[in-house]
């Protein structure tokens, strides 16, 4: 029998087929029920700017990959998709074009590509561009469209409506607990904030429920872990419970945190970001609970009503030091139990 | 309770790094290594604690009373500089690694604008003997923070394959710029 | 006269930190030999490694601390050893000026393939798997020497080899140490005639593995004794030879650099051709030359047929 | 009683793919023409070759005395001639030196003579014996045997683990083993147990072998105690089955024996009460042919030094769209470029993949998923180590105090690489750090 030539290649030879092109689309399809609510809530606009926002994204890093003289199919990998439908989810819906191509060019190109593309990125790309655009655009990115259905009312959690000839817009639930706790606590409704159709607020944030729905997919398929998610919820939860016992009239109740603004949107989908978060489980846990803290303390004392976004910037800025310092004691390395020789039992 | 306000206001809303901007370049200069970095705050610290302490006795001692306060800054620049040479003296002795590791930027403390701008902004703010210490300790700790999540960022970016242009000092600024964006979460946090 | 206290306060200030200062900096005292920045200054600061040491400081450090016992600087050559005796005061090892050469001439048409060899980018990876080559120590040809020279002197060139330009190479030898399969050896600068096999393989390997590897026939050595033949592979050890020699070799692996560099030797079709066209007019002179010897033995051969 | 074993972190399940040959009875292949015997089949110094071209050998004959302390004997497989001794591909994909024997059919046996009561013998002789018949681990280490029988006075051993996990898919060698010569086994832990004076013996058998879980229950009787492992890769490797079965845990750098610990593969067993009891050398092992790119895939009992393309001649060859060989199983196996390679001592399989089994081999950049680092039988960091070495800051890792877990606990399992989504070659990486780490040592040393 004449002797057959192979292929050669690195043991192993077998993958489970997982590929990392397939995490980004799937975390990608996890947040297409939140889409879905902010498109009937606030109709053709929230569609516009989350398909925009996708589209420069996905464009301007192929460009990038062009000038760089690297494979720029590398754009339809999925993860710059997922950055500018997340960034598109964290902006008001009425958001003028220039200012969404400036946020993208903001998170793909300084806070990505700079750093040597996906998976080097120090910071999370939609986050940094939003806190970007929040601290260089702050009038723009406070003005919330008031949802379908709403647009008659008077006042919304005893803050007025203001009414422009193109808009009606109003405070968003956590605004108004911020500037009138006395008079917006008495009318807060939580199956509001809950199903979120009829609550002002960024496109993404507004359905918990649609919210929640994508979050049990991502962690049903484990492309997420439970770890980061549920520290940052229960720090959120235990310091609003807190504060709510210490001064019930000054601080809103901890499940009135947990379901209003970005945090569930925050916590599920971008804390979780493979890249800018830790890896071992110990550092996961500081890293939630480093969330929640910094959440809370910018939204009962700080200037923004919301605080999600800077908390998880700083503890991004965290991770690296978080990697380094939780990294569990490799399986052979405790002490040896060696049972004394000679002696018959020997612990099982 | 004024001192903690008055000590996550130095730390955190007024950090002498990402928000006042003072001491820029030992940020960017030592914090290539966690290690080095480490060693860097501890100088820091040890010196700006002691530089405040000096600078505002001799304040109230020497120049008040007689109405010298115009020669401040001249004045806090000298003592400022000879306690860097005390410390780098110690510093090869007692750790000649770090001392080697440190190089240029130990004698670089000397012109470092956060060290002197602590020592004025204490006189500037009035604060008395406690207040001063507390500014300077928690503000020495502020500028530690961020050096050190600044180096950790630095360490995990030297396995990223960054374009040409961008490697080094581009890349970093880009990172301080970042982190300080985050930092001005903190912005209105303490009134006053 | 006000002018006077301010002068005074800053006078005295001034004087008692000088006093204090000097008074630490004999309590702190820390000997530093001074030449060290002296040897640095003459070192050529390309901080390459090249000699063991982590850059130029460290070795001006290393120099002072052995006084001299360590390997001579490749990069500065003769003149930096002169200084560093001068300023030690002892007498350096002479240090030849050194270049680097790939001794392979193996390229994908005439080298055989083992197996079609997939998801591997660098030599040290293809290694691991046993050379994508049947010679296990020709030049794998992916390329990881030309990543660590500091001078980009080493390019690979279409036929998947690598070959060095001499007049870039300053003889750090970095690339020497990071090629998996040691093919790339120093040799003198002003050398001009190398063997361009490393194959240590008995002939019977050599042959089925490469149509231009080293078969250790020793006809060069019959030529010329600057040829050494060791361990089943011949190398050049004198510095130029007759370019005749060369024709002696079956396998064409020697290269005369006074008529064709290295670099046409392997890759370019032009020099190879009118190589074969040398090679065939000496061929022909050389077997008239036999043909002229031959007549004066017929006759004694005549003489003895019965 | 039947202990619970202990679980071990991480580890992965991939499609084990027993069912093509766990129930394929191991038939004998007839000695091939040409026999190809590598010199170096074993952990440490290749052995000394005795025999010069030319000179007739019979099988079980001697022609390779072991070189220095950890080495092994190497004996002719078969009766015939000596054609070549030189350089021959080997399985692993380097070239080693190797004793080419043209048999001549007659497969003339010359045995050693069997020992008689072998469990009233001297220890001493036992050992000589094993080392006389060249037996070495057949898990695939081949660490030589008559060395881990004797371990070194300063760690005594009180426990003896034999190892019939066999975690990596596909193969289904020692399950054969188990089944058909249960008692052979149970004779080699007897010998075991008197040479090493020890009374305490545990076997490990995943629970996808129920069958070899009974054989070897009915014919251990009360010399040992068989427990039933989680089916788990790399649930076979040493520390994590001396882990699953004793609790102790082996401290990096450090042999089983300094737990009071030494583990044997079952065939390993068997082929020591071969050489006391019939006295005859590690001539032949179960080889499972498998995979998808195989005709009829099966067990076979192989000659040592039977050349592959023989064996899959009698096997019944190839399917044509055969791409990849490999020799052990997918995941710690070697993809060999031909098939004119010898099956040598540590060879337990022979697996051929069709050409769309093959993985896609373009790797991408880390995500800092975590996967690995959860798929790590170690707890190690597959991710921070792939990214330091594709960049060659080798500095780096020996200042994170990363270099010892490398060279020493990583034993290259797969599970990193099975499960990385941007599938990077991280084993690979692992390879050309210990490459780099070794030529470091040796320009030093």
């Amino acid at each position: 029998m004449e002797p057959r030539s192979f292929t050669v290649s690195y043991a192993p030879h077998v993958h489970d087929g997982s590929s990392t092109r397939r995490i980004m689309w799937s975390v990608f399809g996890a947040l297409v029920p939140a889409a879905a609510v902010a498109v009937y809530a606030f109709g053709l606009d929230a569609l516009r700017v989350m398909l925009l926002s996708t589209i420069l994204c996905v464009a301007m890093e192929g460009v990038a990959l062009l000038i760089m003289r690297r494979d720029p199919a590398a754009c339809l990998d999925g993860s710059a998709a997922l950055t500018g439908f997340l960034l598109g989810l964290t902006l008001p819906a009425g958001l003028s074009n220039g200012i969404i191509v400036v946020g993208a060019f903001v998170a793909v190109i300084v806070a990505k590509q700079v750093f040597g593309g996906l998976g080097h990125n120090p910071f999370n790309p939609a986050l940094t561009s939003r806190v970007f655009l929040l601290i260089a655009f702050p009038k723009q990115l406070t003005t919330w469209p008031v949802p379908r259905g709403l647009e008659d009312i008077k006042e919304y959690m005893g803050l007025a409506v203001t009414r422009t000839t193109d808009a009606v817009t109003s405070a968003t639930p956590l605004a108004a607990i911020k500037e009138h706790a006395q008079r917006a606590m008495p009318n807060i409704q939580l199956n509001d904030l809950f199903f979120g159709v009829h609550t002002p607020g960024s496109i993404g944030e507004i359905s918990a429920l649609a919210l929640l729905l994508g979050a049990a997919f991502l962690l049903y398929r484990r492309i997420i872990t439970w770890h980061v998610p549920v520290a940052t919820l229960a720090t959120v939860a235990v310091l609003g419970g807190l504060t709510h016992l210490a001064n019930p009239a000054k601080y809103a109740d901890p499940v009135f945190h947990l379901f209003a603004g970005g945090l569930f949107i925050g916590a599920f989908f971008m804390a979780t970001d493979y890249v800018t978060a830790p890896v071992w489980p110990l550092g996961k846990i500081i890293y939630g609970v480093g969330i929640g803290l910094l959440t809370m303390v910018i939204r009962l004392w700080g200037g923004y009503p919301e605080g999600i976004s800077f908390a998880i910037l700083l503890m991004n800025a965290a991770t690296p030091l978080l990697d380094r310092y939780t990294v569990p004691t490799p399986f052979g390395s405790r002490k040896p139990d060696k049972a004394a020789p000679g002696q018959a039992g020997g612990e099982s | 309770m004024e001192l903690l306000l008055l000590a996550i206001n130095a730390m955190l809303i007024g950090n002498l790094i990402l928000s006042k901007f003072l001491g820029i370049c030992p940020f960017l200069g030592v914090s290539r290594r966690l290690s080095t970095a480490l060693g860097m705050s501890m100088a820091v610290l040890f010196v700006m604690v002691l530089a405040s302490t000096v600078t505002w006795t001799l304040f109230y001692t020497l120049l008040k009373p007689l109405h010298l306060e115009y020669l401040r800054t001249i004045l806090f620049i000298l003592v400022i500089a000879s306690l860097v040479q005390l410390v780098e003296m110690v510093m090869q002795k007692l750790s000649p690694a770090l001392y080697e590791a440190l190089g240029i930027y130990l004698p670089l403390i000397t012109t470092n604008c956060a060290i002197l701008g602590v020592a004025i902004d204490s006189i500037e703010k009035g604060y008395g003997f406690l207040p001063m210490i507390v500014y300077s300790f928690f503000g020495a700790c502020g500028f530690a923070l961020a050096l050190l999540l600044f180096a950790g960022i630095r360490e995990r970016l030297e396995t990223a394959d960054m374009p040409k242009s961008f490697q080094g000092a581009a890349s970093s600024l880009i990172v301080a710029g970042i982190l300080s964006l985050a930092f001005m979460g903190f912005s209105g946090l303490v009134p006053g | 006269m006000s002018i006077l206290i301010p002068i005074l306060v800053l006078t005295g200030v001034g004087v008692v930190a000088g006093v204090a200062l000097a008074y630490f900096s004999r309590v702190f005292y820390v000997p530093e030999d001074p030449r060290v920045d002296r040897l640095e200054e003459i070192l050529p600061g390309a901080n390459c490694g090249a000699c063991g040491f982590a850059g130029c400081r460290d070795y001006a450090k290393g120099l002072v601390a052995k006084n001299g016992d360590v390997p001579p600087c490749p990069v500065g050559g003769k003149a930096v050893a002169e200084k560093i005796a001068e300023i030690l005061g002892v007498a350096v090892a002479d240090v030849e000026d050194q270049v680097a050469l790939v001794r392979c001439a193996g390229t994908r048409d005439r080298a055989t393939t083992r197996g079609t060899m997939v998801g591997v980018r660098d030599c040290a990876g293809a290694a691991l798997l046993g050379s994508p080559k049947s010679c296990r120590f020709g030049c794998i040809g992916f390329g990881d020497c030309v990543g660590v020279c500091p001078t980009k002197a080493i390019t690979v060139y279409g036929g998947g080899l690598a070959v060095v330009d001499p007049d870039l190479c300053i003889g750090c030898g970095l690339c020497v140490s990071k090629c998996p399969v040691d093919c790339i050896g120093m040799v003198p600068r002003d050398r001009r005639v190398h063997v361009l096999c490393n194959s240590r393989d008995p002939a019977l390997v050599t042959r089925a593995a490469c149509k231009v590897g080293c078969i250790a026939c020793n006809l060069c050595t019959k030529k010329d004794p600057a040829f050494v033949v060791a361990s089943n592979v011949a190398t050049f050890t004198g510095v130029t030879c007759d370019p005749e020699v060369r024709f002696a070799c079956p396998n064409d692996v020697i290269v005369h650099t006074d008529h064709t560099s290295v670099l046409a030797f392997v890759e370019s079709e032009a020099a190879r051709a009118d190589y074969e066209a040398e090679k065939a007019v000496f061929k022909e002179k050389e077997k008239a030359a036999r043909a002229a010897a031959r007549p004066a033995r017929e006759p004694k051969n005549a003489g003895e047929q019965p | 009683m039947t202990t619970q074993a202990n679980p071990f972190p991480g580890g992965i399940h991939p499609a084990y793919r027993k069912d093509l040959t766990s129930g394929c009875e191991s038939r004998p292949m007839p000695v091939p023409k040409i026999l190809v015997i590598p010199l170096s089949q074993h952990l440490g110094a290749p052995a000394k070759v005795l025999v010069k071209k030319g000179d007739a050998v019979k099988a079980g004959q001697l022609i390779a005395e072991p070189a220095g302390f950890i080495s092994a004997a190497v004996h002719a497989s078969s009766s015939g001639k000596v054609t070549a001794i030189g350089p021959v591909e080997l399985p692993s994909g380097q070239k080693g030196e190797a004793v080419t024997i043209e048999t001549d059919g007659a497969h003339e046996w010359a045995r050693m003579e069997p020992i008689s009561d072998p469990l009233a013998a001297d220890p001493k002789v036992l050992v000589e014996r094993v080392k006389a018949a060249g037996i070495v681990g057949l898990g695939g280490a081949t660490f030589p045997s008559h060395v881990k029988l004797t371990p070194p006075a300063d760690s005594p051993v009180d426990w003896v683990l034999l190892n019939g996990a066999e975690c990596e898919p596909y193969l289904t060698a020692d399950h054969r083993v188990m089944v058909e010569r249960p008692d052979r086994i149970a004779q080699g832990v007897k010998l075991v147990r008197h040479i090493m004076g020890v009374s305490k013996v545990s076997v490990g058998i995943e629970g996808n072998k129920p069958d070899a879980i009974e054989a070897m229950r009915k014919a251990l009787g009360d010399a040992g105690e068989v427990v039933e492992l989680p089916v788990k890769y790399p649930q076979g490797s040493e520390k994590q089955l001396i882990h699953a079965l004793t609790g102790r845990r082996v401290p990096p750098k450090k042999l089983p024996s300094s737990v009071g610990v030494t583990v044997f593969n079952v065939a390993t067993v068997a082929a020591i009460a071969d050489a006391v009891i019939d006295g005859t050398p590690l001539v032949e092992r179960v080889v499972t042919v498998t995979g998808s790119g195989v005709n009829q895939p099966g067990n076979f009992r192989v000659p040592v030094g039977a050349r592959v393309l023989d064996l899959m001649e009698f096997a019944g060859g190839y399917r044509e769209d055969a791409a990849q060989l490999i020799l052990g199983g997918p995941m710690m196996g070697r993809a060999a470029a031909t098939d004119d390679v010898p099956v040598v001592k540590g060879v337990g399989g022979v697996l051929v993949l069709s050409a769309d089994e093959l993985k896609n081999l373009d790797y991408g950049v880390c995500v800092r998923c975590g996967r690995c680092l959860r798929a790590c039988p170690n707890t190690q960091n597959p991710m921070l180590l792939g990214q330091l070495i594709e960049k060659g800051l080798f500095s780096r890792i020996d200042e994170e105090k990363l270099r010892e877990l490398v060279l020493d606990d990583c034993f290259e399992c797969g599970s990193c690489t099975f499960v990385c989504p941007s599938r990077r070659p991280l084993v690979q990486f692992f390879q050309m750090a210990k490459g780099y780490y070794r030529s470091q040592q040796k320009r030093k040393g």
